[in-house]
């Protein structure tokens, strides 16, 4: 078996996983763990190879499921862009995994143990599917069963959760509608369903009304499933209240893989003058994504609770990559898909540590996190590489993108993006810096009298390895990422942005 | 009422785009010329099976139809996960 | 919890009788509007859905021991699994033939048939696998809905 | 004017639908009502696709064989089979849907005893 059948393989692996899961844990639920992580690792080894395939070949892979061409069957496009965000989600997916052992040992009843399992290989497949299809009405189907997955598992989380996913659940179907109904649009104008067949056909219906309408409905739908400013609503509850193994992979991850499918949208399906010239809908989205930055920087200092305040942080940062998209110049697009790909690291990072502090400490209050690096030192290193990479200190990750969004802002004209960025930088720098305080430097009246534990030799983490391994591992990567920024933008980014820009 | 609002705003939206679209039953718009034909024309030639939906549903986009059979066991899954535990055998509470 | 289980009862002999006859011919038309998915409208999800109403009827006329007794909860586990793994295992054989994935001609390998029949057994596999599942999951999600999940401790259904 | 009515009278039918839908998901207070509401709002999706896929004069897309194929099929004697496949698998979604959903309605009856948004807020918050 060669290279050829990795497009289809990557997807179908955690696809029959998840039966296999199923049926297994009916009988004896200790095999489901590692079936999953022999299913994860295959798709780490799969995404791996297909970004090789990609670099070696420079060409785009294309691979027709059932032997149909194009316009009649599927087609799964890997591309430069498509092998960069299948490889972070292979990784992140395996952390996450390897994360969530123990973790869901201790959160969810030992029962429903097989179930959470199948759902996150149907998580994983949903993901995968959506990030490599080449067929809208495909994606369409991919989105909702990476939604039915979330909406399951967010349920199970703490008090208030079920309410929580029901609200997830009504936002995010009609995410789905519009974008489905986008896509009967496009089809009845068209009669196609092929992204690529579609950018062919488009452009001699530019001027049309009601392929205006389509593009707005995908617009929205995909606005909502990726949480842009006002349609944000569901996220914070959903994520917040969710159970930490379930959060660490669906926060990173898919609200970014809709960030992603809102680039694909725009550059593969409709072209660049589309959007840009013709319509203003890149400087809308702009301005929108602006605000909602200021809006999340601001409720995020207001948060008491850390993961509430990461989850509007979420919200921030999807409004980074909106600005980078809206630039639509090179640099700013650059800046787009590199802090799509940090902040899946960045944000998998911090959710990490949070779900190891709360089960550690049982409170996520900032203000009760005093004197923790005293407990569980080398958590809050991780959380502090973590958060140094969010404000964008130099020589971690989340530095160059925020570089490339404010140089493709500024070629842009666009001054106010600019001081956006710089802004809400320092709002996050705030943001971190008064938790960091907190942990390490307490006002002195917290510190407890006498200081015997102060002098105590250095104790590794009370916590399981599981999880605190794939957190430093994750820090890791943000600190390689920041080294290797730009192999990646040389390699994958500026391969992946086209010609006309 | 700004949900009434935003629901009017969409709706008079919706009508006003409606006037593009190709008249209902018309044989000749474009979503019954660009891709389908071929299921028609073809399909007892390519995949021996009389009934098109069934072509394109099983094999031209059987993939589709992979994943909304996934859907299903997806929601299958997710209603015993919410609901139920798997309570069985080596699988005690 | 066995509230519930007994709570459901509905004792008319009318309708036990009527459900009696018709539960056998609701089965054999699930059967025909499946094996019948080729050439007439039809395919795995109406049949299986058809297949899954005649055990919602069992558990409405009778009660849901009833059905839990004919129907037991390991093998709709399984079924489950079993119909999604026929229709991703079917694809995957094709790809062990070096044939795209869901590429049924490929199946000719192991079938003596031209590629085009091959196509169409391939078809028929796949719609006992959508049948499958979709019966499986329609009994299950009725059963966990109708009972609000707590079925499963019931002891006369536990069958080993 | 009428003749324009009439003359895409199909889109009329799920553009109402839609706003009905939408509406009861936006206002309702009774988180069944906003299911029932989401559910008017797929349902008018699919509705819109159907109407997609029809011919006038057509037929559906079955093929008379009669054991051999011995004419030309002409397309537009058949009514378009793309959009009913695509149509089942929006169905198959829409029924998953319905089934999580009224499963997290449980879960939240048997936790609050109520399904009124207000009243499950007000719970939430003490």
């Amino acid at each position: 078996m060669t290279t050829v059948h990795f497009p289809a393989l990557i997807v179908v692996t955690p696809l029959i996983a998840s039966f296999i899961v199923f049926a297994v844990g009916w009988f004896d639920r200790r095999y489901c763990f590692p079936l999953v992580i022999i299913a994860l690792t295959a798709c780490l080894i799969f995404a791996a190879g297909l970004a090789a395939v990609v670099l070696s070949s420079g060409n785009p892979l294309h691979y027709h499921l059932g032997a149909w061409p194009p316009p009649w069957g599927i087609e799964y496009v890997v591309d430069h862009l498509n092998a960069l965000i299948l490889l972070a989600i292979a990784v992140i997916a395996l952390l996450s995994a390897v994360y969530s052992r123990s973790m869901a040992a201790r959160e969810f009843p030992l029962a429903k143990l097989p179930q959470l399992y199948t759902l996150y290989l149907l998580q994983v497949t949903g993901l995968f599917g959506i990030t490599i299809t080449g067929d809208v009405f495909n994606l369409y189907v991919l989105v909702e069963i990476a939604s039915f997955s979330a909406y399951a598992m967010i349920a199970m989380g703490e008090r208030g959760a079920a309410f929580a996913a029901f609200r997830y659940m009504i936002f995010g179907t009609i995410g789905a509608c519009a974008y489905l109904l986008g896509v009967g649009y496009l089809y009845i104008l068209t009669g196609s369903l092929n992204m690529a067949d579609l950018n062919q056909l488009l452009p001699a219906l530019y001027q049309s009304k009601a392929l205006l309408a389509g593009f707005s409905l995908l617009i929205v739908g995909i606005a909502i499933k990726m949480a842009l400013f006002p349609v944000h609503t569901w996220l914070p509850d959903a994520y917040t209240l969710a159970p930490s193994s379930v959060s660490v992979l669906l926060a990173p991850l898919s609200t970014k893989v809709g960030a992603y499918v809102l680039i694909r949208i725009l550059l593969s399906v409709f072209n660049a003058p589309f959007y840009t010239s013709l319509y203003p809908a890149a400087p809308v989205l702009g301005w929108i994504a602006a605000a909602g930055v200021l809006f999340a920087a601001f409720l995020a200092i207001a948060q008491s609770d850390l993961k509430r305040m990461l989850c509007y942080l979420i919200v921030c940062e999807i409004g980074y990559i909106v600005i980078g998209i809206s630039s639509s110049n090179r640099l700013g697009l650059t800046g787009a898909l590199l802090h799509l790909v940090n902040d899946m690291f960045m944000m998998a990072c911090l959710f990490a540590v949070t779900g190891i502090i709360y089960a550690h400490a049982r409170t996520r209050n900032i203000y009760e996190l005093r004197n923790l690096h005293r407990t569980l030192p080398l958590t809050m290193a991780v959380f502090v590489i973590g958060a140094l990479a969010v404000i964008g200190v130099p020589p971690l990750c989340g530095f160059f993108s925020k570089w490339y969004l404010v140089l493709g802002a500024i070629q842009a004209q666009q001054w106010f993006f600019v001081f956006v960025i710089l802004m809400s930088s320092l709002l996050n720098t705030v943001l971190f810096f008064r938790i960091i305080e907190q942990v390490y430097f307490p006002p002195r009246e917290a510190i407890p009298a006498g200081h015997a534990h102060l002098d105590t030799p250095f104790r590794l983490d009370p916590v399981p390895m599981g999880e605190l391994i794939p957190a430093a591992c994750l820090a890791c990567f943000l600190i390689l990422l920041g080294f290797f920024s730009n192999m990646l933008i040389t390699r994958f980014i500026s391969r992946a942005i086209p010609g006309t820009f | 009422m700004l949900a009434l609002f935003i629901t009017m705003i969409a709706g008079a939206l919706l009508v006003y785009s409606a006037e593009e679209f190709p008249h209902w039953g018309d044989p000749q718009q474009p979503a019954s010329i660009h891709v389908s034909p071929r299921y028609i024309e073809k399909t007892v030639e390519e995949t021996g099976v009389p009934n098109a939906v069934t072509s394109v549903l099983a094999d031209y986009r059987g993939y589709d139809t992979m994943f909304e059979t996934s859907v299903i066991f997806c929601a299958g899954v997710a209603v015993m996960m919410l609901l139920r535990g798997m309570r069985h055998g080596k699988n005690p509470r | 919890m066995a509230r519930i289980l007994d709570d459901i009862i509905l004792d008319d002999i009318i309708i036990r009788t009527c459900s009696r006859i018709m539960l056998p011919f609701i089965q054999i038309y699930s059967l025909y509007v499946f094996v019948h998915g080729h050439s007439s409208p039809g395919g795995g999800f109406q049949g299986g859905c058809i297949m899954a109403a005649s055990f919602i009827l069992l558990a409405v006329a009778f009660s849901i021991r009833e059905a839990k007794r004919r129907f037991k909860e390991k093998y709709i586990v399984i079924l489950c699994s079993l119909g999604v793994f026929i229709y991703a295992g079917t694809g995957a054989v094709a790809v062990i033939f070096s044939g795209n994935f869901l590429d049924y001609s490929k199946w000719t390998h192991i079938l003596p048939t031209t590629p085009v029949m091959a196509r169409y057994y391939g078809m028929a596999l796949i719609e006992l696998g959508v049948q499958i599942t979709v019966m499986a999951v329609m009994i299950s999600i009725f059963m966990d809905l109708v009972t609000k999940g707590d079925h499963g401790e019931a002891p006369d259904w536990e069958d080993d | 004017m009428i003749e324009y009515l009439v003359i895409k009278h199909s889109y009329w039918f799920y553009i109402i639908l839609i706003m009905i839908g939408f509406y009861g998901m936006m206002v309702k207070n009774n988180l069944m009502k906003k299911l029932i509401g989401m559910n008017i709002f797929q349902w008018s999706i699919i509705l819109f696709f159907i109407s997609i896929g029809a011919k006038k004069g057509a037929t559906i897309p079955i093929i008379e064989t009669h054991g051999v194929l011995n004419h030309a099929v002409r397309a537009a004697d058949y009514i378009n089979p793309l959009p009913h496949v695509l149509m089942l698998t929006a169905i198959v979604v829409g029924v998953a849907t319905t089934g999580i959903a009224l499963a997290l309605l449980i879960i939240i009856y048997q936790k609050y005893g109520t399904l009124e948004e207000d009243e499950i807020i007000e719970a939430l918050k003490k």
